[in-house]
């Protein structure tokens, strides 16, 4: 985690080198470079298909790349295991809500704090003094974060029961919860209203100022992506095809030609 | 009317975060409590006959299986791994007991009826191992792996029963402060105190863990294992954990249902598959994943059979003693059909919607 | 609110304790509990000595009244040969003042074995449960009458024995044990293992585990390679019509597959169809109806209809072992009776009509059994008495008798047992030291 | 030295030394492997077809075997008693799909395999209820099925195969060929393979979920009839072959859930290994292990192939 702190604003946080993804003979991503900021609000986009969601998935260590090498936080790596990246700072959201269905909200978040309680077994099978303090302590942690997101009313309901705008925010919250130096949005506004959008984008931006959380997002709506990204990489056929601010991705022809599906 | 929470104020996470944070649950749970600990043994006393079987029939048998189904559930019901090996485990956990117990024999009953959880714990972590690559049904599969090869260990080495010629478990008396707590001299009485005891306090520390870090570490890795390891949270170990819980409890309600419930002996065939398959409807029909679901489903599966046959002699009717079993067997089944389909929770899910009935009772919202 | 559920459920409670216990309903009667199980995987077995056992003492109320003129209350507990329903059943019936009981489970007899002497209730464990617990000074309430496996296991060698031309014959012989992988088949391995090395024989195991007691062929593949020259069956429910009809599968004579006498039942041998021809298995009472008491249960129960047996199984082999077993309960409260002049006995009294139970010829014939069984005769410390059994002959469609009834090595199993019953004590810490009075044979 | 001896060189002479031994161990484990592919061939169909792990398939065998049996008892003519058997199995399918999968749709599954739990229960009380608990025969002459044995004289010894054997075998195989040619060439083939693929997808283009359902259960129970006749004539038909049915599960592990080349595949590797691991190898332990060494085999199986032999590769998606 140091070495995530001892890196300013604005210094490359984590670069993808190189790195290619194949599932048997199909590939995913080719040879993508591409960097993010600390501090940033980075956004992936592409058509379906593009190898986004893949890219992530490398990116936390679920997807071990065929070639090329990840460095984070000024660490390297080739192959990672997920609970891995987690420990290092990175936490994400899913394109559908991967949430822990059976519990809460409120445990779904406190379970995004597991890496930061660290309490024996001995003083969990008792459940008193430094266990329970600890408990306490996170709980309050997890408040804030609900408080943040405004779903104090469902807190101990199970967030299967919810519907999928409030268990986007839930899984935000949970994402939340680690305290990411990273944090991996894969389409948090997939599926929403407008006004739920609004909200989310809002959310979005407060985690970025408020934490100073670098953000890499996966999102469809253009509209979004152009507000709130502060670099965007356009990945197509698993290819990287353009890189740069939104101003410079929307006038690159690629870009255009990808997304009105001009035939290469 | 009765049960309703207005007025009562939380002013603090601790009182929040309470197993029981309603003031009527917490009244609910010591009244049980006495019950159990002073209500059920002065009935005993006052009616000697009836309170005899009353403990030995029911109320032994049925905390002890609740244990084992809470030891089954922490496996199956929070931590979503299928096991049909509970029977083997409690096995392991009467063997060792056995063991330690004679090898041993200065140290109390009580002390090796826990330790031998540890042994029964060491095997699940063995046969757990494979979890690691095995996921559901495949998994269950394994775990049968265990059952079988358990049972034949039982039988076939001498040295686990101590080259008895009998080929069974033989509980010699063991006393604590010279009141006889094991063998044919021990009341039920004794031992229905000792078996609460033991099964009161394991429940309180399974409670703790499950609602601390480690339990929701479980049930991240039962509802979606991916996010889970996502969280930082390691399969493995946490599936070991559980592995590792799961039949320290099992373990522990093996070694009590010999010493405690048989308190005489017992052969390895206790141990069989029927045993797990026995654990099992019980917290399918109580409800996976909760605590007092364990409670629910030993009361049912073990105690409904019995008020069945009761009542149908009481009642007079002609029906053969076979024909009350078939119908017993008969009607197990329909019961957990049923169940899952008024509510694929179990009785557990039932209790909560009943209660968040009462807490609006009367409005209907 | 609460109060008044808490009343009604303290009503509810009162009403079950008095409920449960339903006391003997008669005050002049015996009550004598039947374990039975006429379900699960052992059914088979169970539901023709089911039958018998209440058959035959059915038919004492019908005919005479009961015994010594005291109507007996038979009342049948269903185990399903399940220890923990066996648990249940013992409990149900300890507040009703048993006399006796029978439960016909080794692993419930194994459970109960050490209740008997606290709860004063003796237990008859009919040829199966503890061998060891035919040795009366250390087991005073529990008595195993007529033979033990031990002693099943000798008069196999015996039997062997005579067809081969003397014990001095079996030198380089090799006998197989095919036996179920549980404690009851596992019995007779000592004994045997003693007297190979006494008459020089070799011993070969063949295991059935309970779950592959009808996946037996790998097994039997064992016995074609070694070619054992005689076979020991000591098998159980399902396990035994397989093995019989594996044993022809692979030409295995079977003049030469000697079952117990739990490995006789009808409808084990009737599996293995017209090659079962010639199976044999140890036998201590005659199958068939021709005998005046079965023909009596036929005239005073089952032509009554106060009967659950199929009229075509009456006088089958495991339908008269559980005639023989009552038998046994009836001679035993009649010489209870007899020696303490009560009409009402109890479980005390039964114990002592029990350990001097001596059941004549001339018994036998008053009772309608005469060449049904061999005499019987208990005493104080030999609770088993290692009777006489003879061989009996599957000839295609019922049993029949083969040999004499020919006596177990006795000499061979006491000491054994004597033995067995020793360490059986020195494990069980406190143990009681036997402190009933030993009545004179009657 | 000596126990690695005995390990990996004694088995071989054996074999070596006594080949007819050896090719009957491999008979009687492909007739074993024949009638466990029987079994989980039944869990198959019910799991590609509805999702369902149907942990009643092995009662379903008992109980199938029991009705034939049981009717014939009650005096009704073998071959109509058959029939009468494959009217319960239609009933008892339609039956389940009614009253248990219907109420239970879109559960997940293991509550369904729960229930198919409770039906194993059900199945064993009213079996018993029906026709009682003893073990009965099963009519093996009365179904014109033949007896006997054949004997070869060969590899220096005598192999000798069961004709029931022969004819399960036999069977098996033309059950198993006209289930591919169902499943290929029939409409309702067509149909069950759209809805093992997906269930929603097959909603959507007009295929009666409920109808495939009871269509599959049956042919389960069809499968689970002739296993029964074949196991009944090999031991007799009783509760205790229920707990043999369970081999079905490693034979499942190895052959994959969804696979019917894996379930034949997978029961003939369990049957042969079975048989030859208690033969050659059993001794070493003092026999008796078959009742643990199938689920081993196929855990051994599985620590390399966790998707078993013929079962897709499992990529995980999120």
């Amino acid at each position: 985690m140091s070495g995530a702190d001892a890196i300013k604003p604005g210094e490359t946080l984590l670069s993808v080198d190189n790195v290619s993804l194949a599932f048997g003979g199909v590939r995913a991503i080719t040879e993508v470079s591409f960097d993010i900021r600390k501090s940033e609000i980075r956004a992936i986009i592409g058509p379906n298909g593009a190898g986004k969601t893949s890219m992530l998935n490398v990116i936390n260590g679920f997807y071990h790349p065929n070639e090329g090498r990840i460095s984070f936080a000024g660490a390297t790596r080739a192959r990672m295991k997920p609970y891995e990246a987690a420990t290092q700072g990175i936490a994400r959201t899913f394109q559908n809500v991967a949430l822990f269905k059976g519990m809460t909200t409120l445990d779904n978040i406190m379970a995004g704090r597991t890496l930061k309680m660290n309490r024996g077994f001995f003083w969990q099978l008792l459940r008193q003094g430094p266990a329970l303090a600890e408990e306490i302590e996170h709980r309050k942690f997890c408040e804030e974060i609900i408080d943040f997101l405004e779903i104090e009313a469902i807190r101990k309901t199970p967030v299967g029961k919810l519907p999928y705008g409030l268990q986007k925010r839930v899984e935000l919250g949970r994402a939340l919860a680690m305290e990411p130096t990273l944090l991996l949005l894969d389409e948090p506004m997939a599926g929403m209203n407008l006004e739920e959008k609004e909200d989310m984008s809002r959310f979005i931006i407060d985690v970025n100022q408020h934490y100073g959380t670098t953000i890499a997002l996966i999102e469809h709506d253009m509209g979004v992506v152009m507000d709130l990204s502060d670099r965007i990489v356009v990945l197509e056929y698993g290819r990287k095809i353009a890189d740069g601010t939104p101003a410079e991705v929307k006038a690159d022809q690629k870009v255009i030609d990808a997304y009105l599906g001009v035939s290469h | 009317m009765f049960y309703r929470e207005t007025g009562q104020y939380k002013t603090s996470y601790a009182a929040d975060m309470a197993v029981f944070p309603i003031l009527q649950d917490r009244i609910g749970v010591g009244l049980m409590l006495l019950v159990a600990a002073v209500g059920i043994p002065l009935f005993a006393t006052l009616f000697p006959a009836t309170g005899n079987f009353f403990l030995q029939v029911i109320m032994i048998p049925f905390l002890i299986f609740a244990l084992a189904a809470i030891g089954l559930n922490i496996l199956t019901g929070y931590t979503g791994l299928i096991s049909l090996g509970t029977g083997a485990f409690m096995g392991v956990g009467a063997f060792a007991c056995y063991k330690l117990t004679t090898i041993f024999p200065g140290v109390n009953i009580i002390v090796w009826i826990l330790a031998s959880g540890f042994f029964s714990c060491a095997v699940g972590v063995v046969f757990g191992l494979p979890s690691l690559r095995i996921k559901g049904f495949y998994l269950a599969v394994a775990t049968l792996a265990a059952q079988f090869f358990l049972q034949w260990c039982f039988v076939r080495v001498p040295w686990l029963f101590n080259y008895n010629a009998s080929g069974a478990i033989e509980v010699p008396e063991r006393t604590l402060f010279g009141v006889a707590l094991t063998g044919a001299n021990a009341t039920a009485m004794t031992r229905y105190f000792v078996v609460l005891a033991i099964v009161v306090g394991l429940t309180w520390i399974a409670s703790n863990l499950i609602h601390g870090r480690i339990g929701r570490s479980w049930m991240a890795v039962r509802d979606m294992d991916i996010a889970a390891q996502l969280m930082g949270i390691k399969l493995l170990p946490a599936k070991l954990l559980a592995f590792a819980v799961s039949s320290f409890y099992c373990g522990v309600a093996g070694a009590m249902m010999v010493f405690f419930w048989y308190a005489t002996g017992a052969e390895p065939e206790v141990f069989s598959i029927r045993q797990s398959f026995f654990i099992l409807s019980m917290i399918i029909i109580g409800g996976l994943g909760s605590l007092i679901g364990s409670y629910f489903g030993a009361a049912l599966i073990y105690i409904m059979p019995i008020l069945l046959g009761w009542l149908a002699d009481v009642s007079g009717l002609p029906i053969g003693a076979a024909t009350i079993e078939h119908l017993r067997v008969m009607l197990t089944g329909v019961l957990i059909i049923f169940f899952l389909i008024v509510e694929p929770h179990g009785l557990a899910r039932l209790w909560q919607i009943g209660k968040q009935k009462l807490r609006i009772w009367p409005f209907p919202y | 609110m609460m109060i008044r559920s808490i009343a009604l459920a303290a009503a509810a409670g009162c009403a079950l304790a008095t409920a449960l216990p339903v006391s003997a309903s008669a005050q002049e009667s015996i009550y004598v509990p039947l374990f039975t199980y006429r379900t699960g995987a052992f059914a088979g077995s169970g539901i023709p000595i089911a039958n018998g056992m209440s058959d035959y003492l059915n038919m004492l109320n019908e005919r005479d009244g009961g015994i010594g003129g005291v109507k007996l209350l038979i009342e049948e507990c269903e185990t399903g040969y399940d220890t923990k329903k066996g648990v249940e059943c013992y409990e149900q019936v300890k507040g009703k003042k048993p006399v006796i009981t029978s439960p016909y489970s080794t692993g419930i007899t194994l459970q109960l074995i050490p209740k008997a002497s606290v709860d004063k209730i003796p237990m008859l464990s009919m040829a199966y449960g503890l061998s060891a617990s035919a040795d009366g000074n250390v087991f005073p309430w529990i008595f195993n009458p007529p033979a033990t496996y031990w002693d099943g296991a000798s008069a196999f060698i015996k039997h062997v024995a005579e067809k081969e031309g003397g014990l001095d014959k079996l030198k380089g012989k090799k006998f197989g044990l095919v036996h179920l992988d549980a404690p009851y088949g596992k019995e007779p391995i000592p004994l045997l293992e003693n007297l190979a090395k006494e008459f020089g024989f070799e011993l070969k195991l063949y295991p059935v585990p309970a779950a592959e007691m009808q996946n037996q062929s790998a097994l039997w593949l064992g016995v074609r390679r070694d070619r054992p020259d005689w076979i020991y069956l000591q098998g159980w429910g399902a396990m035994n019509p397989t093995a019989v009809k594996e044993a022809a599968k692979i030409n295995y004579p079977m003049e030469k597959l000697v079952g117990v006498w739990w490995a006789g039942g009808d409808d084990d041998a009737r599996g293995g169809g017209a090659e079962a021809k010639g199976y044999k298995s140890l036998n201590f009472h005659a199958a068939g109806a021709n005998f005046p008491v079965i023909q009596d249960i036929q005239k005073h129960v089952i032509d009554k209809g106060k009967s659950q047996v199929d009229k075509a199984k009456v006088g089958e082999n495991l339908y008269n072992r559980g005639v023989y077993n009552s038998m046994l309960i009836a001679e035993a409260i009649r010489n209870a009776q007899k020696i303490t002049g009560k009409k009402v006995v109890t479980g005390e009294d039964v114990r002592r009509g029990m350990e001097s139970l001596e059941i004549t010829e001339a018994r036998l014939k008053e009772i309608g059994m005469e060449g049904f069984a061999a005499p019987v005769k208990v005493s104080c410390s030999d609770h088993n008495g290692h009777h006489k059994v003879y061989v009996a002959v599957w000839d295609g469609s019922k049993w029949t008798k083969g040999s004499d009834w020919m006596e177990p090595m006795k000499d061979k199993v006491r000491p054994l047992l004597e033995a067995a019953a020793k360490d059986y004590a020195e494990k069980n810490a406190g143990w009681p030291k036997r402190t009933e009075a030993c009545d004179k044979s009657s | 030295m000596d126990i690695l001896y005995k390990i990996f060189i004694d088995p071989f002479v054996q074999m070596g030394g006594a080949p007819d031994l050896l090719v009957q161990t491999l008979w009687e484990g492909l007739v074993g492997g024949v009638l466990y592919a029987l079994i989980a061939l039944g869990f198959v169909l019910i799991f590609k077809a509805s999702g369902v792990f149907n942990f009643a398939q092995g009662i379903m065998m008992v109980f199938a075997a029991l009705t034939l049996v049981g009717l014939y008892e009650k005096g009704v003519p073998a071959f109509l008693a058959l029939l009468l058997t494959i009217g319960v199995m239609y009933a008892l399918a339609l039956g389940i799909e009614r009253m248990v999968l219907r109420p239970l749709v879109n559960q997940p599954d293991i509550i369904l395999f729960m229930a198919t739990f409770g039906l194993t229960f059900v199945l064993v009380g009213l079996g018993e209820l029906i026709f009682g608990g003893e073990p009965k025969q099963m009519i093996t002459e009365q179904l014109w099925l033949p007896k006997g044995a054949i004997d070869i004289k060969m590899l220096g010894g005598l192999v000798s195969l069961q004709k029931i054997d022969i004819a399960a075998a036999v069977i098996a195989s033309i059950m198993v060929a006209g289930l591919a040619v169902f499943f290929q060439s029939t409409r309702i083939g067509r149909a069950l393979r759209a809805v093992a693929d997906d269930h929603q997808a097959a909603l959507s283009v007009g295929i009666s979920l409920n109808q495939i359902w009871v269509i599959v259960w049956f042919t389960a129970g069809i499968v689970a009839l002739a296993t029964g006749i074949m196991w009944g004539a090999r031991s007799d038909v009783s509760f205790a072959l229920e707990i043999i049915a369970l081999k079905a599960l490693p034979v499942l592990i190895l052959g994959g859930f969804t696979s019917i080349p894996g379930a034949i595949v997978g029961g003939l590797i369990i049957g042969i290994g079975e048989k030859l691991g208690e033969f050659y190898w059993g001794p070493l332990l003092g026999n008796g292990i078959e009742s643990w060494l199938a689920y081993f085999i196929a855990l051994a199986f599985l620590l390399f192939r966790p998707q078993g032999l013929f079962g897709e590769k499992i990529i995980e998606r999120i």
